[in-house]
């Protein structure tokens, strides 16, 4: 679970999921709620897409259909999560935009769920690699935006602002990560 | 006092940290030193120049001491190339494409010798042309030995590594002079070396085969006393409240340890400074009253 | 000892600046009138007073002269006659130190009569005159100690009487060179020690509640130079209409309304104010009440934050002046706010610490005078949508009640014209109730 | 036959859920109307060209342009833009003159227009009697000069502004 969470944290050791990382990342306050969204999938979804793959696909000797099935189980956890924060906050969907439905495309999430049923013997064991990778996307995701809140980039070069040195700083993120490298193998 | 007082000051204390690897390295450590620094204000110079701006960004005494920290926490036989990168990248990519001083959010010299690290791991591990090793590796590696028999190989010294028990000891007195200075927040290498310690002896059985090295080891090994006093107490890349100053501090001196006991680098200090750095802010805004 | 402190020569031009820090002014001269020196020439309401409201602070001329009123201040033409309003009149202090116009001569500007009025009210049990200077080389206070303590024990006499019997204390930041016949301490300290907050808790071991004043826990600490103007008050009938003022390096009686260009600086480098509260002079400033000294500008060379956090270890509100610099740049209101703004007291010790040299006070300022603007118009958005649709409500009741009245009237005719039995279908009807299940 | 009855089912069921989960979290926009009404001047002034302010915070929440609003200004522009997540304000807004509504009391003639004008009732009188303005109430709306028969009232600048400490 910590492996998931930091040593292979998905955002910035495997490069999985950097468009909402990027996306969002400009105020704390919409990154925060979309950090929480994501783990919501996550974890709901490679929950959902073990139990398929367990109780669904296998008996019936489906699993070539392991794919579509999984899509459609994260569609369906995404958009949950949609309704559910369109009732609970009409503006904080609005902040959201785009970014909640693409959730869905997060391949961070498809990634979680074929490794979860792939490697996880049994539901324990998906919940924890889920909860990892959840807390790891989540905790990157409000780190980065605190940084960007942070970095004043009026005072940056004309052609940095903006888009590049979010890259160059999660660069340097992921330099950080790095370091974690060996750890736990 | 000055922005360049302070520099200034944080030069003085690193004298005798230089001094006493100058003596236990060889003066290789002062070349460094000198084409460290002399090139990190180049480019500085060069940048501030290229870009029409005032002189006195170049001036403020930042880069020599980014310069010199990366110079002391590099291994004295470094190359010539991976040395110049890294400062390259510390004083161009980490400071001044942030928008120079004070504008950064990692520290520049850090991120530049994290950066060639990963990019020149080799020459990094090699810091005595003697025994190719250093005592964080030796306690590392050592095959099953307990520390007692480990402590035989050369790379030990009394307390620490060879020679780095020194220089530690040398940056742990000007470290306490820049804090007694106020120049330093004594906050951060008060969390960082009690953590450190803490995790150290939470693995530390007396001195197993599969002990992780005890708590004073571990204080007086590699450059943790440049990565207290000099490194992890940069206020620009630290959290401003106190209660942020100590997990900042704390979260540091477990990264260290964590990558020492477990990782695959020589040594941990600039990747936990970097996890330190990025988590700066977060940790202000969680400390912050609502 | 005589007045060893100089007079300045009187002005071309008196210039009194309707808007002030603390609010603004009401004329109440008109343009063109001739006014004596001591007469009252504009007036300050509690903010949303209405038109009855008594005036908290009443400004008078420092000369007579002609009145010439433009949008944005009064001036005044000195005529160079010696003709005085008639001496003060009112018979209780409080009402003296309204009608001498009288405000916290320290730096706040808060109307005396006001804070006096609050010690009666909670039979204030100590008086602290203070005479620390905040600032190195203001020593407006110490002259006034100096020269005129006769004065200044007049004032302390006639307050102590007022209260009672309260426990006197003279706060001072050095010894004084000779004897003065009340209980002296000095207090020495790193700035802001003179902070009226920090003076009670040090003098008397008691803290005022956060948010609150000295006064709510009995104590009332007047200025030393306050005191003094109410000496002259009470005594001589004498209202405020000079003050003494640090002018570069010297001490003088300067007159309330003198124009900072006239005075004896070199042009257009003073800042009013001492060297770390004071804020650069528009071309236009004039000495005003609050001000105790006017210091030529130093030049500085800012560089960038650093965030060494030197501000916040100063800072006597334990405030992280170094985040909010960046917060109030980025315009993060909402963490400003988390970061206690409002609960700057402008004492500048921030810029005295900072290594870079930024004019954090100055960004402090802005950003507090913006938020309570920004407060000011929510409060009057409010106002205005709770009566919009107030108003609303009452509209639409009275169409509601228009509509029944007329649909009434429309039915009342036919039900006139109706059998008698139809008229009181109730009474006629037996009662449904009996028969229901 | 097995694989698209399974998939078919597996969709049905979810669909199934979904609509469940969408009845149960209604959406409304109500308190994103709210939280837009909150940022504006309630002045009622209509010169947004809706009729009132809450309206145009109807109309802002279906996409009309945040510079609309001339008693708001940049600030309440700005402010919008950060609560909607909108990057770019359509065009600079000027920055506004804070205004009060003043009666001329020796012309007014006493005629009760001005006072069905005002969206805040902010002028007391009655027929035959001379009107006027309480200021504090006032929200310089320019609603009343228009009715008024006589030309007797001005817009004076406000005086209630907050002392500003300029920017260093």
């Amino acid at each position: 679970m910590l492996s998931a969470a930091l040593v292979s944290n998905f955002a910035l050791v495997q490069f999985l999921g950097l468009c909402p990382f990027m996306g969002i990342s400009n105020r704390l306050d919409t990154a925060l709620p979309m950090a929480l969204a994501t783990a919501f999938v996550l974890v709901t979804s490679s929950v959902a897409a073990f139990a398929l793959h367990v109780q669904l696909l296998t008996p019936l000797g489906l699993e070539y259909l392991r794919l579509p099935a999984f899509i459609v189980a994260i569609a369906a956890a995404v958009q949950f999560t949609e309704a559910f924060v369109r009732g609970v906050s009409p503006l904080l969907h609005r902040l959201l935009g785009v970014y909640l439905p693409l959730i869905a495309s997060n391949c961070a999430v498809l990634g979680v769920a074929l490794i979860a049923t792939d490697s996880a013997a049994n539901l324990a064991e998906v919940v924890a690699l889920a909860l990892g990778a959840a807390a790891g996307f989540a905790l990157a995701l409000a780190c980065f935006a605190a940084l960007r809140e942070r970095m004043d980039e009026a005072v940056a070069p004309a052609a940095m602002r903006g888009a590049p040195l979010a890259l160059v700083t999660v660069g340097i993120m992921a330099l950080a990560f790095q370091g974690l490298r060996g750890v736990g193998a | 006092m000055t922005s360049r007082g302070v520099m200034l000051r944080v030069g003085v204390a690193l004298v005798p940290a230089a001094a006493a690897a100058t003596w236990c390295f060889g003066a290789s450590v002062l070349a460094n030193l000198a084409i460290a620094i002399a090139a990190g204000m180049a480019l500085e110079a060069a940048w501030v120049w290229l870009r029409h701006r005032s002189l006195a960004a170049a001036t403020d005494g930042s880069a020599p001491v980014t310069c010199a920290l990366i110079a002391l926490a590099a291994p004295p036989s470094l190359a010539l190339g991976p040395l110049l990168f890294a400062v390259a990248v510390a004083v161009l990519l980490a400071k001044h494409l942030y928008g120079g001083l004070g504008r950064n959010v990692f520290n520049p010299a850090m991120v530049g010798y994290a950066a060639a690290l990963v990019a020149y791991p080799t020459p990094f591990g090699d810091w005595d042309a003697l025994t190719g090793a250093t005592a964080l590796d030796a306690m590392r590696f050592r095959d099953g030995a307990t520390v007692a028999e480990a402590w035989g190989n050369d790379a030990f010294g009394a307390i620490g590594g060879r020679g780095f028990e020194i220089v530690n000891a040398a940056a742990l007195l000007g470290g306490v002079w820049l804090c007694a200075m106020r120049v330093a927040n004594w906050r951060f290498p008060a969390g960082v070396l009690a953590s450190l310690g803490a995790c150290a002896a939470l693995g530390y059985d007396g001195g197993s085969s599969g002990s992780l090295g005890s708590p004073l080891f571990h204080w007086f090994a590699g450059g943790t006393m440049l990565a207290a006093f000099f490194i992890a107490t940069d206020p620009v890349t630290a959290p401003a409240t106190p209660a942020a100053q100590w997990l900042f501090g704390v979260l540091i001196g477990a990264v260290i340890f964590v990558i020492r006991a477990f990782g695959a680098w020589p040594d941990g200090i600039a990747f936990a400074v970097l996890f330190g750095n990025l988590a700066a802010p977060a940790l202000d805004r969680l400390c912050l009253p609502r | 000892m005589a007045s060893a402190v100089a007079e300045l020569p009187l002005p071309a031009v008196l210039r009194y600046p309707l808007a002030t820090p603390v609010g603004r002014f009401r004329p109440s001269a008109e343009d063109g009138a001739r006014a004596r020196l001591g007469d009252v020439i504009a007036e300050r309401f509690e903010a949303g007073g209405g038109a009855d409201a008594k005036p908290i602070e009443v400004l008078r001329a420092a000369a007579s002269g002609r009145i010439e009123r433009t949008p944005t201040a009064l001036l005044l033409h000195p005529d160079g006659s010696a003709e005085r309003a008639p001496p003060l009149q009112a018979p209780s202090l409080v009402e003296r130190t309204l009608e001498a116009g009288i405000v916290g001569l320290g730096g706040a500007g808060y109307p005396t009569h006001l804070k006096l009025r609050q010690a009666l009210e909670r039979n204030a049990h100590a008086l602290i005159v203070n005479a620390v200077e905040c600032e190195a080389g203001v020593n407006a206070d110490r002259a006034l100690l100096n020269h005129h303590a006769d004065d200044v024990l007049h004032g302390i006499h006639a307050v102590a009487d007022a209260l009672g019997a309260p426990r006197v204390t003279l706060a001072v930041s050095a010894p004084l060179p000779a004897a003065i016949d009340v209980a002296t301490q000095v207090v020495d300290g790193p700035y802001p020690a003179g902070w009226e907050r920090a003076l009670t808790q040090r003098l008397l071991g008691v803290e005022a509640p956060p948010g609150g004043y000295p006064t709510d826990v009995g104590v009332l600490v007047l200025n030393v130079a306050t005191v003094f103007a109410i000496g002259r008050a009470w005594r001589r009938g004498e209202p405020l209409t000079q003050r003494v003022v640090t002018v570069g390096q010297r001490e003088f009686w300067v007159r309330i309304g003198h124009p900072v260009a006239e005075l004896p600086l070199p042009p257009r480098v003073a800042i009013v104010g001492g060297p770390v509260t004071g804020w650069p002079a528009d071309v236009d400033a004039a000495v005003g009440k609050t001000t105790r000294a006017v210091t030529p500008r130093p030049a500085v060379a800012t560089s960038p934050c650093i965030r060494c956090g030197w501000c916040a270890t100063a800072c006597p509100q334990g405030l992280l002046p170094q985040e909010l610099w960046h917060e109030i740049a980025a315009g993060r209101w909402a963490q400003t706010e988390r970061l206690r703004l409002a609960d700057c007291i402008e004492c500048g010790a921030c810029d005295l610490a900072c290594p870079s040299q930024l004019p954090l006070l100055a960004a402090l300022r802005h950003a507090k005078s913006q938020r309570m603007e920004a407060a000011r118009r929510d409060r009057a958005a409010n106002l205005a949508r709770t009566r919009f649709e107030a108003r609303n409500a009452r509209l639409a009741a009275r169409a509601e009640a228009d509509r029944a009245k007329r649909a009434n009237r429309l039915q009342a005719p036919r039900d006139w014209m109706r059998p008698r039995s139809a008229d009181a279908p109730r009474s006629n009807q037996p009662d449904p109730e009996p028969h229901a299940p | 036959m097995i694989a698209a009855l399974a998939m078919g089912l597996l969709g049905l069921a979810i669909g199934a859920a979904l609509a469940l989960a969408r009845a149960r979290f209604r959406a409304s926009e109500d308190s994103v109307v709210e939280a837009v009404n909150a940022l504006l001047p309630q002045s009622q002034c209509a010169q947004c060209g809706y009729p009132g302010c809450r309206p145009y915070a109807e109309a802002i929440v279906g996409g009309a342009a945040l510079n609309l609003c001339p008693p708001g200004g940049p600030d309440t522009a700005a402010a919008l833009a950060e609560l909607l997540g909108r990057d770019e304000i359509e065009a600079a807004v000027a920055d506004p003159v804070e205004v009060k509504a003043f009666i001329d009391e020796a012309a007014c003639i006493g005629c009760a227009l001005c006072l069905e004008a005002c969206p805040v009732d902010a002028i007391v009188g009655a027929n035959k009697f001379m009107h006027t303005v309480i200021a504090e109430r006032c929200t310089g709306c320019e609603l009343c000069v228009a009715p008024c028969p006589v030309d007797c009232i001005d817009l004076v600048p406000a005086q209630e502004r907050v002392w500003q400490w300029p920017r260093p």
